[in-house]
């Protein structure tokens, strides 16, 4: 499959009567996004605000975080089997706004964690400081069950995305890259030489707050399969989870997953990278045990040489993450796993709830029980109503000069566990 | 009635949620003691059937826990064993705050915990 | 507790009711034991047959400490 | 900023007295002095530091006469009252390395004066001592001394000013179980990527995270003979003398038990019982035995098969799996073990 992805660069986002894009400036129409937003009845109230990198901003709880897309040519549309119909994505030509994202923020569960600092030491560790965010802050009708809010906003966040993403359409992109996979038998021919890897990502499935969607389908009811590494670039894979900020993965990171970009770099020099492939971290154990077999199946049967395994979550996925690394290696493919530690407060407990020699090659986004004090910045988008309550905060979070002491835990994005960050621990 | 697993919980929705047709033992314990009461079943030969660190919530934060474990015993099964001593050592990682809450929060806690459970369910009723 | 001994320099063997624990804690010399609540013992068997059960599996332990190995190595 | 103090300890050969033939010895106090490797250390200080005295010990005479050395030595770094304390290089020098790895950890720990040494990271002094204080990882000859030198300079520094130490990799040091995060270079994809290809080619690559619990200690030689043999039973499985007068708790117990079974020819349920939470304890109760076979081995020491039955057991409660307090009483039991002239344990679990 061939993807060509134009990159529109965005240099700033403004508030304006219409929206459009001109010379890299976003400019919205709040009216606009607010209809777009309250499209679903469920949504009783939206507020819009703009964060950019180097304010004194901090926005929480996070829900996800988007990049804004459209398709130009080729099958389906952003987010397939979610906002555009199912089709099957990821050829053609796709326009992002690069350089910015739309996060949504909202209260879904009383103990909601997800804080992007715009500046400060927080700043350091959330890798969407460094964009320029449209801030959707999302109420809903009384009396709501958390399942149908937490839908609600998910789905308000992506309509409003392809909004601003259909901007896009008609513009000149400033870069473009191009992005190719082969069928099995031309990459054969095309590399014989070279080793052939994949890539295969964990996505979390668990229920409420914890769950990923592939084409729409809940991804706790599939089983392991493959797709062409494009596919996730044009929105096949989307967030629908928010606990444990520090190591979920918000729709941004499926759509710039780093693992498929980064394969895609040595693809036809060092590597013939064969496919992406995707499995999930089911509760019940006998899914585990199915799913992994199947992702080496799957290996072995696409005569892979080498994998490298992502991982999403605390606790429960560390064991499906070891029972994937131990069966793929079992069957004569190598593997590199990234991963992220919970190592204590101290850095002196055992970091991961499972472990196994066939592990040897592991990447880590580090400690999300470090500590860090952040400050009191000058504007909150959301509320901190409950930060005090979040993961990672302790009873002395609010300090008396309104910083905050919180484990990195709390962070959107800060030991992200597809190599998005440099973040790693030794 | 299904027979074949078992729900060890401190969630009290859970009691509430699910009718005679399965078996749930509630407790009025600890996260940890949820994890070692697991334990101690192992011990005597049932199997882990759903991951005791389910969720992302971290314990020490979420009170609450509920694990499905085999009705039926039979040998020990090392791999249950295995996963249920991490994950007994894991909740010392995490600093204590799980009385710290508004009662509202403490109702969110036991959502989450019954929906994590819920996809285990959902898992053992396919079979 | 196994690995500490044995880096101690005193030779060791591990008897052990569930022995990929025992292998996964570093031991060398591993002699399966029968099971959790009683690894030398079998209350389902009378006094005599019970202790001439340890002592099989002592025997086993002892004869374990008196073989060389190479690596991880389970006396079945 | 004020220049650090600092007090550097080396073996006689780096003092240049000589080699195995001086390693004897005894430790000795050059106050003011600069001598060997400490030329390069002070070259590398510059302006953040100075060597106000040399302590140099023979390798032999600092192992064979521990006790004295150690007082010795630290009544001089005392006296001295520096900064920190810097010991070695000791490259792959076995008895130096061990020598540099006690006394900079009793530097640290009994005058709590910040220390650091440096060694090769297959010398026993780096397994031995690197929780126990930062040991700068250098190569396996003196040839490395450069390189050695520009580490451990500036992490001297650093803990003499008790400044945060950053993590392992960005240090130099031997990573010491304690993981502290930093900012790599390059994004955790493209390491994953990088340390893929090297996997596929078979070439070295480190991992970020060496999984736990998989260091292996090589067994010891089998008994030769065990007819004349000490054994010593230990076990996990919590068997306590009846009433469990040291109170050991039923999971991970704070402390270990040590009891003594002269003239114990068998536990009953009047005498012995189990202090485990994690297990039905009605069989081990009834019968002690059944966890820790002291009927056996008596019957055993009886017939000659064993020499001796260790007149001591130890008992903890530890479950199978390895957590950090059941390896520090392990080490300390497996001294008093050694010390009693202990030939083999057998260790039983449940």
């Amino acid at each position: 499959m061939r993807l060509e992805m134009g990159h529109i660069y965005i240099k700033d986002i403004q508030f304006a009567a219409e929206s459009k894009i001109e010379d890299g400036i976003l400019y919205v129409s709040e009216e606009a996004v607010k209809a777009v937003a309250l499209e679903d009845e469920k949504i009783k109230s939206v507020s819009f605000d703009i964060a950019k990198p180097g304010e004194s901003v901090r926005i929480t709880p996070v829900k996800d975080v988007i990049e804004p897309r459209v398709k130009v040519e080729g099958r389906g549309g952003i987010f397939p089997g979610v906002i555009a119909k199912v089709d099957t994505v990821g050829e053609g030509k796709t326009y992002a706004l690069k350089g910015m994202a739309v996060v949504t923020a909202g209260k879904i569960v009383g103990f909601q964690e997800g804080i992007i600092d715009m500046t400060g030491p927080g700043a350091d560790y959330t890798p969407f400081s460094k964009t320029l965010n449209l801030v959707m802050v999302c109420e809903p009708v009384d009396g709501i069950k958390q399942h149908d809010y937490e839908k609600a906003v998910r789905f308000a966040g992506f309509r409003v995305a392809v909004y601003l993403g259909e901007l896009a359409r008609n513009l000149t992109p400033d870069e473009t890259k191009v992005y190719e996979t082969c069928t099995i038998k031309e990459g054969m021919e095309k590399y014989p030489n070279l080793p052939r890897v994949a890539y295969v990502q964990m996505l979390q499935s668990q229920g409420l707050l914890h769950d990923t969607y592939v084409y729409g389908v809940d991804a706790k009811k599939i089983v392991p399969t493959i797709l062409s590494p494009t596919e996730v670039m044009d929105g096949a894979i989307v967030s629908g989870n928010c606990v444990s900020a520090c190591d979920k993965n918000p729709t941004y990171v499926h759509l710039n997953n780093p693992v498929v970009h980064d394969m895609f770099e040595q693809h036809g020099k060092t590597i013939n990278f064969v496919c992406q492939i995707i499995t999930n971290e089911n509760v019940y154990l006998a899914d585990k045990q199915r799913s992994s077999d199947w992702t080496a199946k799957l290996c072995k049967m696409l005569d892979l040489d080498g994998v490298i395994v992502s991982q999403e979550g605390f606790g429960n996925p560390d064991t499906d993450l070891i029972m994937n690394c131990k069966k793929i290696e079992a069957e004569g493919v190598k593997t590199v796993i990234i991963t992220d530690e919970y190592a204590g407060r101290d850095g002196k407990s055992q970091s991961l709830a499972d472990s196994d020699p066939a592990a040897d090659a592991v990447v880590t986004g580090g400690n999300a029980n470090q500590v860090v004090i952040l400050p009191k910045l000058d504007k909150v988008i959301g509320t901190l109503d409950y930060v005090t309550k979040i993961a990672g905060a302790s009873e002395e979070t609010l300090r008396e000069d309104g910083s905050l002491e919180v484990e990195l835990q709390v962070l959107t994005g800060a030991t992200n566990e597809t190599g998005f960050n440099k973040l790693s621990a030794r | 009635m299904i027979k074949y697993y078992m729900i060890i919980t401190n969630n009290p929705l859970v009691p509430k949620k699910l009718d005679d047709s399965r078996i749930v033992i509630y407790r009025d314990i600890s996260y940890e003691d949820v994890l070692k009461e697991v334990r101690d079943r192992i011990h005597e030969g049932h199997r882990l059937l759903s991951h005791p660190l389910s969720g992302s919530v971290k314990p020490n934060e979420t009170p609450y826990k509920s694990v499905m474990i085999s009705t039926g015993k039979g040998e020990i099964d090392e791999e249950s064993l295995a996963i249920i001593e991490n994950a007994i050592q894991a909740c010392r990682k995490f600093a204590f705050k799980s009385d710290m809450y508004k009662p509202s929060v403490y109702e969110d806690f036991q959502l989450i915990d019954w929906t994590l459970l819920e996809s285990g369910i959902a898992s053992a009723d396919a079979w | 507790m196994v690995k500490e001994v044995e880096r101690a320099g005193i030779p060791v063997v591990h008897v052990c009711t569930v022995t990929p624990i025992s292998m996964t804690v570093g031991a060398n010399r591993i002699v399966p034991a029968i099971a959790i609540p009683h690894p030398l013992g079998n209350p389902a068997l009378d006094k005599d047959e019970e202790k001439a059960l340890r002592r099989k599996i002592v025997e086993k332990a002892l004869s374990a400490l008196e073989t060389e190995v190479e690596g991880q190595t389970i006396f079945d | 900023m004020a220049k650090l103090k600092v007090v550097h300890y080396i073996n006689q050969f780096f003092a240049q007295i000589g080699g195995e033939e001086k390693a004897d010895y005894p430790a000795e106090l050059r106050v003011g002095e600069v001598v060997g490797p400490g030329m390069a250390l002070t070259q590398q200080f510059g302006e953040d530091a100075e060597i106000v005295a040399t302590i140099i010990c023979g390798d032999s005479y600092f192992n064979e006469n521990l006790d004295k050395a150690k007082a010795d030595i630290l009544a001089m770094v005392k006296e001295q009252a520096p900064d920190v304390f810097v010991a070695g290089p000791a490259f792959n020098a076995g008895r130096y390395g061990v020598a540099c790895g006690t006394i900079a950890a009793a530097v640290q720990e009994e005058l709590g004066i910040p220390a650091v040494t440096g060694m090769y990271v297959e010398n026993p002094g780096a397994d031995m001592f690197k929780t126990k204080v930062y040991i700068v990882s250098t190569k396996n000859s003196a040839a490395g001394m450069r390189d050695a030198v520009k580490k451990l300079a500036p992490l001297a520094v650093k803990v003499g000013r008790g400044e945060v130490i950053g993590a392992s990799s960005e240090e130099g040091y031997i990573p010491n179980g304690v993981r502290v995060n930093f900012f790599e270079k390059e994004r955790g994809s493209v390491r994953a990527v990088k340390m893929l290809i090297k996997k596929l080619n078979d070439k070295p690559f480190e991992t970020e995270f060496p999984m736990p619990d998989f260091d292996r200690v090589d067994p010891n030689p089998a008994v030769k003979d065990l007819a004349h043999a000490k054994v010593a039973l230990v076990t996990s499985g919590g068997i306590v003398p009846k009433g469990n007068p040291d109170h050991i708790e039923s999971s991970s117990a704070s402390h270990y038990g040590e009891y003594d079974i002269a003239g114990v020819m068998d536990l009953t349920e009047e005498t012995y019982e189990t202090a485990h939470g994690g297990y039905d304890p009605v069989y081990a109760n009834e019968d002690s035995d059944r966890v820790l076979p002291v009927d056996v081995l008596r019957d055993l020491e009886k017939e000659g098969r064993i020499g001796e039955l260790h007149h001591l057991f130890y008992t903890t409660t530890g479950n199978g799996t390895a957590v950090a307090s059941s390896k520090a009483f392990a080490e300390e039991f497996s001294k008093k073990l050694k010390n009693d002239g202990v030939d083999a344990v057998i260790l039983t679990s449940t």
